[in-house]
């Protein structure tokens, strides 16, 4: 746990001014913004030089990043993957060139991170489980559900629907999957299906899996509309402000909260350990916290 | 009502099948669509699912009824929708706090159309190539609201004018009346005034419209001020309902708003064209979202089926044009 | 070579048959042109004549009929084919490519190889041997764009002569070309002539067929009325075979007595276009504005209608100075242009006749927002009506009309903007005798009315039967003043081509 | 006086704009960063700049030929998934044989909706980015695909020759050949012929429609080519390769010079628009700035130069396809005084 890492950042002379290329997945979003300053402040208070790159979700172009950090020769590589495997070959030519590169928030595939020294970060897979479960306690095992996906192909989507139907699956979970759509992390597009599927599933609906909050906040947009009193146990990710505030009214069921600052944090705090020569443990985990009607009071919203 | 409505464009010459394809596709596309609505689900006929359906594209229909002036007057397209959508919903928001929310929405509409203007004086006025031109403030544009959020969410606060928009009259969502309401200023203004003629003229002939005394570059321009102004207004109207925003609230909203206007029957080559038929193009988009989840369909499976539908339907019109001997 | 008893016959076609949808374009055409001889064909606008050649290039199939060249039947008749075939064509609108070199142009679609590469140096070179043979001395590298008009006319030409074709194809070469371009044209065509090569030549000015042509043939409605000897047939046969009656008068001429000044230019220059331009046009009077192709005539226009402003000079407009700076102020001020490039300039193809009509004064029946249908509706069947339009559908789109019948709809347009000066830049320009009669009613009319007319045309007699007062400009300069009473096709010349002026 | 020296200078300015784009971006880098101008880092621009590269060197004969395709993303997105499906089941090579093959056939397509049933090309190709973005997904169930041999196309980014990997070899050389066949041969010229004025080009007995249809097969063919290289050298198949292509690639080509107009334009200048864009995002990526910032200077050098051109180039230059029917010759020629 935190513990770990923070002797990490301890004794901060051996690794001031070096260099660190963190390819983030993008610059302006909601989670990963914060998680790019939480990695930057940690780097300022460690003294060492960090050149954030986005690679605007696109797992290609982080690719190419990777390869483009790799080549300048920096002393330590922090990855956030877009997809699972397209960082091979860079990873491939880090390794050749004594780069350490460690991987935040999401995993790469298992060929991939055997090449990682490191993952820190919330386990979006893990985060698909949970959920899972959460739906699955909630509802007794039986009932029909709907899952609203993000984006088709993009890594958190994969990750969390892999997680969460592997899960289910293992439960051998009496849940049923009315269906499955994508909104692509959007609250509007998650609003229209949403009208959609309740027009035609009406109270058959009784829990929702929606891969992030700004997409069950969709869905329990239309169910107001639909004027229909039913209802489901909603389902979300991320932990932010709008959900936390229907999980008070009872209208959400739970969320999972994982800190993006500390994220960012913690990154690179176990980037440093790597590059200090000090064995780290294969995964540093944030803390998936589950945010239900029982501590919602007592957490504050991650975004 | 009938006044108001000009007579089509195809009419008078309804005699070929060509003419009777152009005037009737659309219709016959929206009865087919309701038909395998009916016969596949027995939700799809419920008035609950057809204003789920009117709901469903009324935000970005706004943008494809201005699209629609853009191709007529032989704009193309308009590609810098998403970003006027992001300037829209994130300045309201962003200037809620300040201002209020009336005066920051009329800011987030302000700022939209004057991204649509730059576009405008760039198009109509410079005469650069409107893919470029609206891809190079497009970039700009999403790169400035990106700046201007550092990232993130923006939150907004409840509001008279959020809860107003989120409401219904007579039974019937806000977003359709204000779809509705445009749409019937905007088919006059395109079928029965002088701009409309002028931005049919211009799209026809550019030079020969300006040997006409038409005011040629102010009718181009205009027509993507105009498409600023309702991405502006789409995206303020999405940031108040949906009570946050996010610089990516606009995206692909181009490609649907275009795909409306051509399934409408617009030319891309400019010079004919009609809102209604937009409107058409925007209930036929809508239709097949609506069947794609009722059928059960994956929804990744929405681009091959409205491609399809384009190429078919554009298609079979471009043959009976050739047919005719006018192409 | 062919004994003059019995020439070799270069290319038959018989009983052509074309329709498009709505119209029969040619019913049982038959044709037949000599090695060595320049075969006119003449009729109306939309008798057949393009048709029947865009057939024989291969661009168009017909319905019925046969095709032979050089003794051979035609079979799988493509452009391509009938290139190789040795079928060249000279269309009336340019068919060249802008971006390309003036070489690469004349030789496009046979490029010299060495290799599988371009070799420049025999391309150029054949460039520039057809360029002098037409007497030019255009650059074969510069890029064809940069070209005046008249240089890629030229080019258009060198480049069918460079492939020494067996049948050449001209569809109204004049039309954009001035006196002495058509004279270095028709030394071409004697020269081509000459060496066997079998000519078609099509044009609407009767003069040029009787100087230039052979034999001629009279196409009507999409039939073969008459084909005869020129030496054998006069003028007015030619234009009673056309039109199947007799034209009373061509060039109606009203006397009316003179008003008072509409238009006065003074001074008027537009640096490498025109200079110190000064010329006066009153009430009821018809002005010609005569001189060679390049002398800067539709400058003249183009800067008055405020398409191009002027750098210097004043203009005044019944008593009033204006400064114009575009077409909005020109026709608010009560100027219209019918211009010179009706395709481009002139119509809006999609829209409707009825919508081309009223385009420069649709402010004009519009209320605050609407525009009145009805009361445009009226006014335009009027119009159409007044104007002979034919068909006389407003409600179709004007491109499926003929080209006279485009022109009287630009006509009428500026007509129903009531202006004070009505310019017309070559008015009737590929037009057929009938709907030239009747423009230059429309015209005449509209002088007696009390409009004053400035009038552009490349066609002398035209000129000389219409216009009360002629300025003729030689180089961007007006060289003379010439009255009805003086006006000559002499003395019009002499001031154009930039010889004294008579006295 | 003045204005004829400004007019000229930018003239110059826009003549001779990548030579200063690249100069420029040289130089800021060189300052900025202490690496930039280092073997490496030319290695890693040229090598980053290869799939945008050969997308955009696809797009520049359909541009020349005054037609637009924006499916590339999606054909490459397509061949890139085929590549790496195909992998287990026909073998390394022919499965990369396989991913262009795809690339050529969605080309193919596009000409078949252009040519023969005469569908705009913006629309016609919005159809199929649509379409083929979709069939990506649906096949692949939105999972990218991992290669089964990931060993096999990592030598395609490796070292190769001083400042060059194989692809960024490959895509150079490409470019090249592609320069030499559209202005020495004559099918490159009728090329260019058809895309300034196709009805000149056919009376002139060239089979425009072929040449329409064979620049977008060969579009298909670049967009497979990148699909397949980009996912060999990542060893991934992603149903969103693509995706985010379209953008750059024609950023890339109208840098270089290229008009949507038709008619002009060339593979070497396109080469120099994707190394200049390459080569910027680069400097300012190692400056630490932003994306969205990147965005914002990218788009505002797309329409200043864009801009330059135009002004430059008169106002008197039609702007669209169905102005320049108008065949007049431009008014700021001067006048021909050949009488003397
Ligand atoms: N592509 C076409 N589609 C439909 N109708 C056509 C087409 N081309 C020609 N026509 C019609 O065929 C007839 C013959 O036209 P054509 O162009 O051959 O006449 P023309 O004798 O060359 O006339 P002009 O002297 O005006 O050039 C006209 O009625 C014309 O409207
Ligand atoms: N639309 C145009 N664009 C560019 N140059 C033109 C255009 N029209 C004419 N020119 C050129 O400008 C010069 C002046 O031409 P202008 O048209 O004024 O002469 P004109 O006496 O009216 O001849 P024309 O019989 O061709 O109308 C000529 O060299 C001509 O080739
Ligand atoms: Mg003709
Ligand atoms: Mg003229």
């Amino acid at each position: 746990t935190a513990a770990d890492t923070d002797t990490a950042s301890g004794d901060a002379g051996s690794v001031e001014g070096k260099s660190i290329c963190y390819v983030t997945l993008a610059n302006s979003h909601p989670y990963v913004t914060p998680a790019n300053e939480g990695a930057q402040a940690a780097a300022d208070a460690a003294g060492v030089e960090l050149t954030i790159v986005s690679e605007e979700f696109s797992a290609q172009t982080g690719a190419e990043q990777l390869n483009s950090c790799v080549s300048r020769g920096v002393d330590g590589i922090l990855l956030w993957p877009a997809d699972e495997n397209s960082y091979l070959p860079g990873l491939l030519k880090a390794e050749q060139a004594g780069i350490p590169v460690v991987a935040i928030d999401t995993r790469a595939g298992d060929e991939s991170m055997e090449l990682i020294k490191s993952f820190a970060g919330a386990d979006k897979y893990d985060q698909g489980k949970i959920s899972a479960q959460q739906l699955d306690g909630a509802l007794d095992s039986t009932g029909g559900i709907v899952v609203i996906a993000g984006q088709a192909g993009n890594g958190t989507e994969i990750a969390r629907s892999g997680g969460f139907l592997d899960e289910l699956e293992s439960m051998g979970s009496g849940l049923e999957i009315l269906a499955t759509v994508n909104a692509d992390f959007d609250q509007q597009k998650a609003l229209v299906a949403s009208r959609d599927l309740i027009t035609k599933f009406g109270d058959q609906i009784k829990g929702v899996y929606a891969q992030d909050d700004t997409m069950a906040k969709g869905f329990l947009q239309a169910l107001e509309e639909s004027g229909l009193d039913f209802v489901p146990v909603v389902v979300g990710i991320n932990g932010e402000a709008g959900a936390f505030d229907n999980i008070r009214e009872g209208k959400q069921f739970s969320t999972i909260l994982q800190p993006p600052f500390r994220n960012g944090e913690l990154a690179i705090e176990t980037l440093i350990a790597v590059m200090k020569g000090e064995t780290v443990p294969e995964m540093v985990p944030l803390e998936n916290t589950i945010v239900d009607s029982s501590n919602v009071d007592d957490l504050e919203p991650a975004l | 009502m009938n006044q108001l409505v000009a007579p089509a464009r195809s009419l008078d010459k309804s005699t070929t099948p060509g003419a009777l394809f152009s005037t009737l596709s659309i219709p016959i596309a929206i009865l087919v669509l309701v038909v395998i609505g009916s016969v596949a689900s027995p939700s799809f006929l419920t008035v609950n699912n057809l204003t789920n359906v009117l709901n469903a594209n009324s935000a970005v229909g706004l943008i494809a009824l201005g699209m629609t002036f853009v191709m007529v007057s032989g704009g193309l397209a308009d590609l810098s929708v998403p970003a006027n959508v992001a300037m829209g919903a994130l300045v309201t928001l962003g200037a809620q706090e300040s201002m209020g929310t009336g005066l920051a929405a009329l800011m987030g509409l302000l700022v939209a159309s004057m991204g649509g203007v730059v576009n405008g004086i760039l198009i109509g006025y410079l005469r650069i190539n409107p893919i470029i031109a609206t891809l190079g403030t497009g970039s700009v544009l999403l790169g400035l609201s990106q700046l201007l959020v550092g990232g993130g969410i923006v939150y907004a606060q409840p509001s008279a004018l959020s809860t107003f928009v989120k409401s219904s009259i007579l039974g019937i969502p806000v977003f359709i009346w204000i779809f509705i309401f445009v749409a019937l200023i905007l088919h006059p203004l395109l079928a029965r005034t002088s701009f409309g003629r002028w931005s049919l003229a211009v799209g026809g002939n550019y030079q020969a419209a300006q040997a006409s005394a038409v005011p040629v570059r102010f009718t181009k321009a205009a027509a993507f001020a105009m498409t600023g102004f309702l991405a502006g207004l789409c995206g303020v109207l999405l940031a108040l309902s949906n009570g946050q925003a996010r610089p990516i609230i606009g995206t692909g909203y181009e490609f649907v708003a275009i795909t409306a206007v051509v399934i409408g029957g617009t030319s891309v080559f400019g010079g004919n064209g009609s809102v209604l038929r937009t409107v058409g193009g925007v209930l036929i988009t809508a239709l097949i979202g609506n069947l794609i989840i009722l059928l059960g369909f994956p929804s990744q499976a929405t681009g091959l089926i409205t491609g399809a539908i384009v190429l078919g339907a554009v298609g079979i019109d471009a043959y009976f044009r050739r047919k005719a001997g006018r192409l | 070579m062919t004994t003059e008893s019995t020439p070799a016959v270069a290319l038959r076609m018989t009983g052509i048959t074309k329709s498009f949808p709505g119209v029969m374009a040619l019913q049982d055409v038959d044709l037949e042109i000599n090695e060595g001889e320049v075969h006119a064909i003449v009729g109306e606008n939309g008798a057949g004549k393009s048709t029947l050649m865009k057939i024989l290039a291969g661009f168009y199939q017909p319905d019925k009929g046969e095709i032979e060249v050089g003794g051979r039947k035609a079979i799988h008749w493509t452009p391509r084919e009938a290139r190789s075939r040795g079928i060249g064509m000279i269309y009336q609108e340019l068919n060249l490519v802008p971006d390309l070199s003036v070489a690469e142009n004349i030789s496009l679609g046979a490029m010299p190889t060495r290799g599988p590469f371009v070799d420049y140096r025999a391309m150029n070179a054949k460039a520039d041997a057809v360029l002098r043979e037409l007497d030019t001395d255009i650059d074969p590298g510069t890029r064809l764009g940069d070209l005046s008009i008249s240089q890629q006319q030229l080019v258009e030409i060198a480049k069918v002569v460079a492939r020494q074709p067996n049948v050449v194809v001209f569809d109204e070469p004049t039309s954009s070309l001035g006196d002495k371009e058509t004279r270095v044209l028709f030394d071409v065509i004697t020269k081509m002539r000459d060496r066997g090569i079998a000519i078609i030549y099509i044009s609407h000015r009767l003069q040029e067929v009787m100087e230039i042509g052979d034999r001629v043939t009279v196409l009507r409605d999409g039939r073969h009325i008459e084909t005869r000897d020129v030496a054998g047939i006069t003028p007015d046969e030619m234009v009673s075979l056309m039109v199947g009656r007799d034209l009373n008068e061509m060039f109606p001429k009203f006397d009316l007595g003179l008003g008072e000044q509409v238009l006065a230019i003074e001074g008027a220059s537009r640096a490498g276009q025109f200079d110190n331009v000064t010329l006066d046009v009153r009430k009821h009077e018809i002005v010609g504005l005569a001189g060679l192709v390049g002398s800067g005539r539709t400058e003249v226009a183009r800067a008055l209608f405020g398409l191009d402003p002027l750098e210097e000079g004043t203009i005044t407009l019944a008593g009033k100075v204006l400064k114009i700076r575009s077409p909005r102020q020109a026709v608010a001020a009560g100027i219209a242009l019918v211009p010179e490039d009706r395709k481009g300039q002139g119509i809006i193809p999609g829209l409707s006749v009825r919508e081309n009509f009223t385009l420069p004064v649709i402010t004009r029946i519009t209320n605050a927002l609407l525009i009145f249908l009805g009361k445009e509706r009226k006014i335009v069947t009027e119009l159409a009506d007044r104007l002979k339009v034919n068909p006389p559908q407003v409600e179709r789109p004007l491109n499926v009309f003929s080209g006279g019948n485009q022109q009287k709809v630009v006509l009428g347009k500026w007509l129903l903007s009531e202006p004070k000066l009505l310019i017309l830049d070559e008015p009737t320009r590929g037009v057929d005798v009938g709907a030239k009669a009747d423009i230059h009613h429309i015209i005449g009319e509209f002088a007696q009315d009390g409009g004053g007319v400035l009038m552009i045309s490349s066609e002398l007699p035209e000129l000389l039967a219409v216009c009360d007062r002629i300025f003729v400009l030689h180089e961007g300069v007006i060289a003379a003043e010439i009255s009805r009473a003086d006006a000559t096709e002499e003395s019009v010349m002499r001031a154009a081509t930039g010889q004294e002026v008579a006295a | 006086m003045k204005n004829f020296d400004f007019a000229l200078l930018g003239a110059r300015a826009v003549q001779y704009r990548l030579v200063i784009m690249l100069v420029a971006v040289a130089v800021f880098g060189g300052l900025s960063l202490d690496d930039f101008l280092t073997v490496n880092t030319l290695q890693s621009v040229l090598d980053r700049a290869t799939v945008v590269g050969f997308l955009a060197l696809g797009l520049t004969p359909v541009l020349i030929a005054g037609q637009i395709d924006l499916s590339i993303g999606s054909m490459m997105s397509m061949a890139g998934i085929t590549t790496i499906f195909m992998q287990p089941v026909i073998g390394n090579v022919p499965a990369a044989a396989a991913g262009v093959a795809v690339g050529i056939l969605i080309g193919a397509v596009n000409a078949l909706m252009v040519v023969v049933f005469k569908i705009n090309s913006l629309v016609a190709t919005l159809a199929t980015l649509l379409i083929f973005a979709s069939l990506a997904l649906l096949l692949t169930n939105s999972y990218p695909l991992s290669s089964e041999d990931p060993i096999f196309g990592l030598p395609l980014t490796a070292d190769f020759l001083w400042i060059l990997t194989p692809r960024s070899a490959i895509f150079l050389i490409a470019a090249v050949l592609m320069f030499v066949w559209l202005k020495l041969t004559p099918t490159g010229r009728n090329l260019y012929a058809v895309g300034s004025d196709a009805s000149a080009a056919t009376s002139s007995g060239i089979n425009a429609n072929g040449y329409i249809a064979a620049s977008f097969v060969l579009s298909g063919f670049f967009a497979g080519l990148a699909g397949m290289m980009q996912s060999l050298s990542t060893a991934a198949g992603s149903p969103v390769a693509g995706a985010v292509m379209l953008i750059p690639a024609i950023t890339a080509v109208v840098i270089g010079g290229t008009r949507l107009e038709g008619g002009r334009g060339s593979s070497l200048a396109t080469l120099g628009g994707v190394l200049a864009l390459g080569a910027l995002t680069t400097a300012l990526e190692y400056n630490g700035v932003p994306s969205y910032t990147q965005a914002i200077y990218t788009g505002l050098l797309l329409i200043l130069l864009i801009s330059l051109d135009r002004i430059v180039s008169g106002h008197g230059g039609a702007s669209s396809r169905a102005q320049r029917s108008v065949r007049v010759a431009p008014r700021n020629t001067p006048l021909p005084r050949r009488n003397a």
